[in-house]
């Protein structure tokens, strides 16, 4: 990991740190999540994103609160980068009233429009179509903003992606296409499922600028977002980027991962992407050790804090089972 | 058409957009073959938009289902209200999970934070030889999925008033237009008037029987209760308009009274719309009954190809006419 | 499991893949992670069947459910009998077009050149906090569909029998299982045993009422009419196994005696299978009937994810039991 | 038009004169179906396929009866040069009971096993993942047999093209997937709805041999075609033809095609690739003026007696819409 020199393109030092902070925050938002489930205080499926804390954070630093995202079941990293409040977060993980969607959604379905977090899906794939609506409404609007779509490797092998990356391009939409490429699908390997070398590759079929990035690798990272998200702001359409990373779990916790070479992954976690970045922060003097270790406490407290709120507010109560499903003012004749 | 009174089906669903478009800027309209260049739509209901409201919110798109319903449930995220046209109800298959498990499902997912004011335009109807892939009536599904709505109008003043409730209404609706009946002249709606969703409309009271009909089978039993009618027989018709949520207050008002009703459509019998509708009034009515409910379908089968059984397939006024007498008969 | 004559769901259905695949040659297993690298299925249902017997026959998928059906559909076209695994139920709503299009109705629209002999397998079911998008009950869509079977055991020799006879079925077969129910034990099957599609199975012999029930839900019901056996009331027990066909025989003869039925299903009640079961008993014994068919279905909305809601969403025993004391207190 | 003389890929005379027979009576066919039509004894959604007779014509040569395809509802072209007999062909026009599938498919579901045509389909796409199938199929039983699925450029927008090509290059079936790429998916001309510079690139996202040919061409539909079977049947695998060509009409008869550019469309006509094939074979001695003038006389000949066989031909019976939903052997309780 070696910033690059090429003016513009290398995050400044606050950047730096910044993009650090949310890395720090994504792992301890982890190792805090495994955990309070393991120790069966909350009980939800659970997808890591550890090894992944890079991707979201050296690309949300260059989002505001009203840039789009949509992301995936594994997406909390992405949330947690684009700035959804713990507390609501924790709340909706442990199915409280006072989560982001009231309990209603859970983990696979969180919603926060004020941090931009439009879409959670369950369903591989299917976060890109819906990314190209809230992009084409920014270009109705003239608004500026952008659009996000993450999904993984085995998401490029569905057609929802493939409608959805020509769609874009068709219409120059100002949409980010970011694939994370943690070489798994559940159980199965990038080169059991994927026929493309690299998926980055893909682009070339919707006429689109495609690279494969090293997505552990915040410089790399920084720059090809910046790249897109610039291209989409100005008009100049979207973009497909491969971020290249690990995932060092199951594929949901509870997964014993057998099927994962072993060698593959133990070298994986001996480059942690997280204390990595650390470490040079601290080695090119853009952060001191103090400086990180409180900004870890304060992340520890606020999660401390988070997992209060959500472990001591109310459930819902059942009669939200009939709301939401219409709006209440909805006229219409009596409900089927 | 001389009657300036009369309009058909598809102009009133095009001036329906044409008039949500033009008071309201938020509205949207894309799909297959939308825009002008290429000729407003495959039958035309879509013609003049695009010219007249800009390519920016009047957009052709590429044979791309999941695409196209990803993009309006998008935008109406981002507070427009897109009208979305799926050219033939079998093309919902390829987009079933953006209707189905994102559209209809992130009003509740998001605990009420986001809502899907989208429509679904969708067109179907034997009669053209189109067989087996382009003319399902599948309407139960959508019916059988809490969070989207489903209406099927019958004449070109409930189109109007249907589709500009259906755009204003907060919650994805689900279009449903019957290719054969397009080109029929009706009484032409007043201009900006609304039908409500969920309300039926009784055609002709009667009674007794209440004979409950939607889309195309709204003509075959017209033609069937004047048969009737001439016979001796006082058949109420009840107009469903709206599938889901449908309206259970006019159609279970009826029947307390008539005590039989026969419920038809084109789409298969077995777990179709008549299903709820037979069920709901046993349920409710048990004992004012005087016979049972009576359901008229489609036969269980593809659509076929060929004239004869193309014909066959679905319920005509003389099956409907033969069902009525048969509920007569009964008890 | 102490008990060697007791087997899980889960084990059944492998058992029966294995069998059937040892016997028959034209017997392949797809889907997403079914080969044993990949585990043999997300839950093992799968588990050895690419070991033994080898990578032709047995193959894991990319995520891409349409080209899993259509692969099942053209192979089983050239001869084979595939069974395709859909991981979960709702994510047959990316591949409704192959299996509602394509599979269903390939035997009618080549006027009987060609057939689809293809088991779909799909797990579904709420109870493990995954929410609006992964725990649909879709079975309606399918039994509203000519051309393709739907089945939904509830215990370990029907899931064992079912599957043999599915498999040897000259058409598709949409094939349910219940994830909740996979690991809890039941009676072994006879080794060979096939139970055949569209037959009911009578669980408990009652005379005061009758409950008919499918997948978990029998369970509930099992429970239930324990309860009020106890309490003095003979309730009979169906368990419908076939969704469609469903066993119209079983179901009438049972309700011709007891004069009283309740239907329950996890899936939503309006439009749901409770409807057409009730249609059809009204219809047919319209006069026997003490009181109107009661349905019991899951809440209105989609699954949702926080344990109080979830566990309130689909009926459970006690709501069985006081809606069989409602009925019996009917009329 | 002149033939290459790499040996091996050029069709020899016999060759060329079966590919003209095959462009011959699919434009004869043509005229006649449009004639019987506007005629009014004959009521159909008919899809003509004039201008695009060299590409299944030129291909078709290369395969067997026992080789599979999978077309679409514009597929009569590729029908007639798979070898699906005229008589039975024109009764399920009719929709008569002598029809391939006794009239219960109608033109847009055309099977006829015998000749290999598996599967004819309305649903933009639905072609290939089917045609995986019958390939997957080959594959096991080692049979040799290639399939091939035909489809349009529309076409290669859907998601189900995607997910076909991806398994199909991951699985290595033995197929060939023929993009028919006419410029226009009913009124949308290609590049209003296509992304894709050439649709042969989105082969590169698959990593399977592509190629963009001309599909008015017999030699170089031939070549490519010949590389492709070839490389399926030795079991390298499938390949993506993006076949080059003009739909000569409006999308279905009784469409206007005011939207398709005059120009374009004249030049089109004025290289109709048939008489220009005719008349290459003429000159170059492969045929004599007479030799094909008999062939098309046949051609006409076996046209009246087909259509005649169809117009007197029985409808079926309504008895029919009972038949064929299920296997009459099934065992199973009472029908719903
Ligand atoms: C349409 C669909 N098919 C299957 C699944 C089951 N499933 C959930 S996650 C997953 C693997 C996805 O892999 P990838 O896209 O690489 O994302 P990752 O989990 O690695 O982040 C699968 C197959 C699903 N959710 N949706
Ligand atoms: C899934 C689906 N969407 C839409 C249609 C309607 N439709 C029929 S043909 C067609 C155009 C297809 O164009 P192309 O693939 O280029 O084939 P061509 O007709 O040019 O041969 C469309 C949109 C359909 N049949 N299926
Ligand atoms: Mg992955
Ligand atoms: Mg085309």
């Amino acid at each position: 990991m070696t910033a690059p020199t090429i003016t513009g393109v290398t995050p400044d030092a606050a950047t730096q740190r910044d993009i650090y902070r949310r890395m720090a925050l994504i792992k301890a938002n982890d190792e805090r999540a495994r955990k309070v489930i393991r120790a069966g205080k909350l009980v939800l499926p659970y997808y890591s994103p550890r090894g992944q804390e890079v991707i979201p954070s050296a690309l949300s630093v260059l989002l505001t609160n009203d840039d789009y995202i949509c992301t995936i079941y594994r997406g909390i990293h992405d949330m947690l980068a684009k700035g959804v409040p713990l507390k609501d977060l924790w709340a909706e993980l442990a199915g409280r009233v006072t989560g982001t969607c009231k309990g209603k959604g859970g983990p696979m379905h969180i919603t926060h429009p004020k941090s931009g977090v439009m879409v959670t899906t369950g369903i591989v794939g299917s976060s890109m179509p819906i990314a190209n609506g809230l992009a084409w409404a920014s270009q109705i609007k003239g608004d500026g903003r952008v659009t996000v779509a993450y999904f993984g490797d085995g998401a490029s092998n569905i057609g929802a992606f493939h409608e959805s990356l020509n769609l874009a391009a068709v219409w120059k939409l100002p949409v980010v296409f970011v694939c994370q490429n943690n070489e798994w699908g559940e159980h199965t390997a990038y080169e059991k499922a994927t026929s493309a070398r690299q998926i980055a590759d893909r682009a070339v079929g919707y006429a689109m600028p495609g690279a494969r990035v090293d997505g552990n690798d915040p410089f790399a990272m920084y720059a090809a977002a910046k790249d897109a998200v610039d291209r989409a702001r100005a008009g100049g359409g979207p973009t497909l980027i491969e971020a290249m990373t690990y995932r060092f779990h199951g594929h949901v916790l509870g997964d014993a991962d057998a099927y994962m070479d072993k060698a593959r992954k133990e070298a994986a976690v001996a480059a942690d992407p997280v204390p990595r970045f650390r470490a040079h922060l601290i080695a090119e003097g853009i952060a001191t050790e103090a400086e990180l270790a409180e900004v870890e406490a304060a992340i520890e407290a606020e999660l401390d804090e988070a997992v209060a709120h959500a472990l001591a507010s109310d459930y819902p109560t059942v009669e939200e089972l009939a709301r939401d499903v219409f709006a209440p003012e909805a006229v219409v004749g009596e409900a089927a | 058409m001389s009657d300036t009174s009369q309009i058909t089906i598809l102009q009133a669903i095009n001036k329906a957009l044409t008039d949500a478009m033009a008071e309201d800027d938020s509205v949207l309209v894309l799909g297959e073959e939308v825009a002008d260049p290429e000729e407003g739509g495959i039958v035309g209901v879509t013609k003049g938009l695009s010219t007249r409201f800009g390519p920016h919110r009047v957009r052709s798109t590429p044979i791309s289902e999941q695409a196209i319903i990803g993009a309006a449930i998008g935008a109406s995220l981002a507070g427009f209200k897109p009208v979305a046209e799926i050219m033939l109800m079998n093309f919902t298959t390829v987009a079933m999970d953006m209707i189905v498990n994102h559209a209809a499902k992130l009003r509740f997912m998001s605990g009420g934070q986001t809502h899907v004011p989208i429509v679904i335009r969708t067109m179907t109807g034997a009669g053209f030889g189109t067989g087996g892939q382009h003319c399902d009536y599948l309407e139960a599904w959508f019916a059988h999925t809490a969070g989207i709505k489903v209406v099927a109008p019958s004449n070109a003043a409930d189109a109007y008033g249907l589709m500009r409730s259906a755009i204003e209404d907060p919650d994805p609706v689900l279009f449903i237009e019957n290719l054969p009946t397009y080109w029929t002249p009706s009484a032409a709606p007043q201009p900006g008037a609304r039908v409500p969703l969920g309300k039926a409309s009784v055609l002709s009271p009667g009674q007794d029987v209440t004979v409950i009909a939607y889309a195309r089978m709204v003509q075959e039993a017209q033609a069937a209760v004047a048969v009737l009618k001439a016979g001796g027989i006082s058949a109420e018709l009840i107009d469903l308009r709206s599938v889901a949520p449908w309206d259970r207050r006019t159609v279970l008002e009826s029947v307390a009274r008539t005590g039989r009703a026969l419920v038809v459509h084109e789409a298969v019998t077995p777990f179709g719309v008549g299903a709820e509708i037979s069920a709901v009034i046993h349920e409710e009515l048990f004992s004012r009954l005087k016979a049972p409910v009576k359901r008229l379908g489609g036969a269980f089968c593809p659509v076929p190809f060929s004239k004869p059984l193309e014909t066959a397939f679905a319920p005509r006024a003389t099956d409907i006419e033969a069902a009525v007498r048969s509920l007569l008969a009964t008890a």
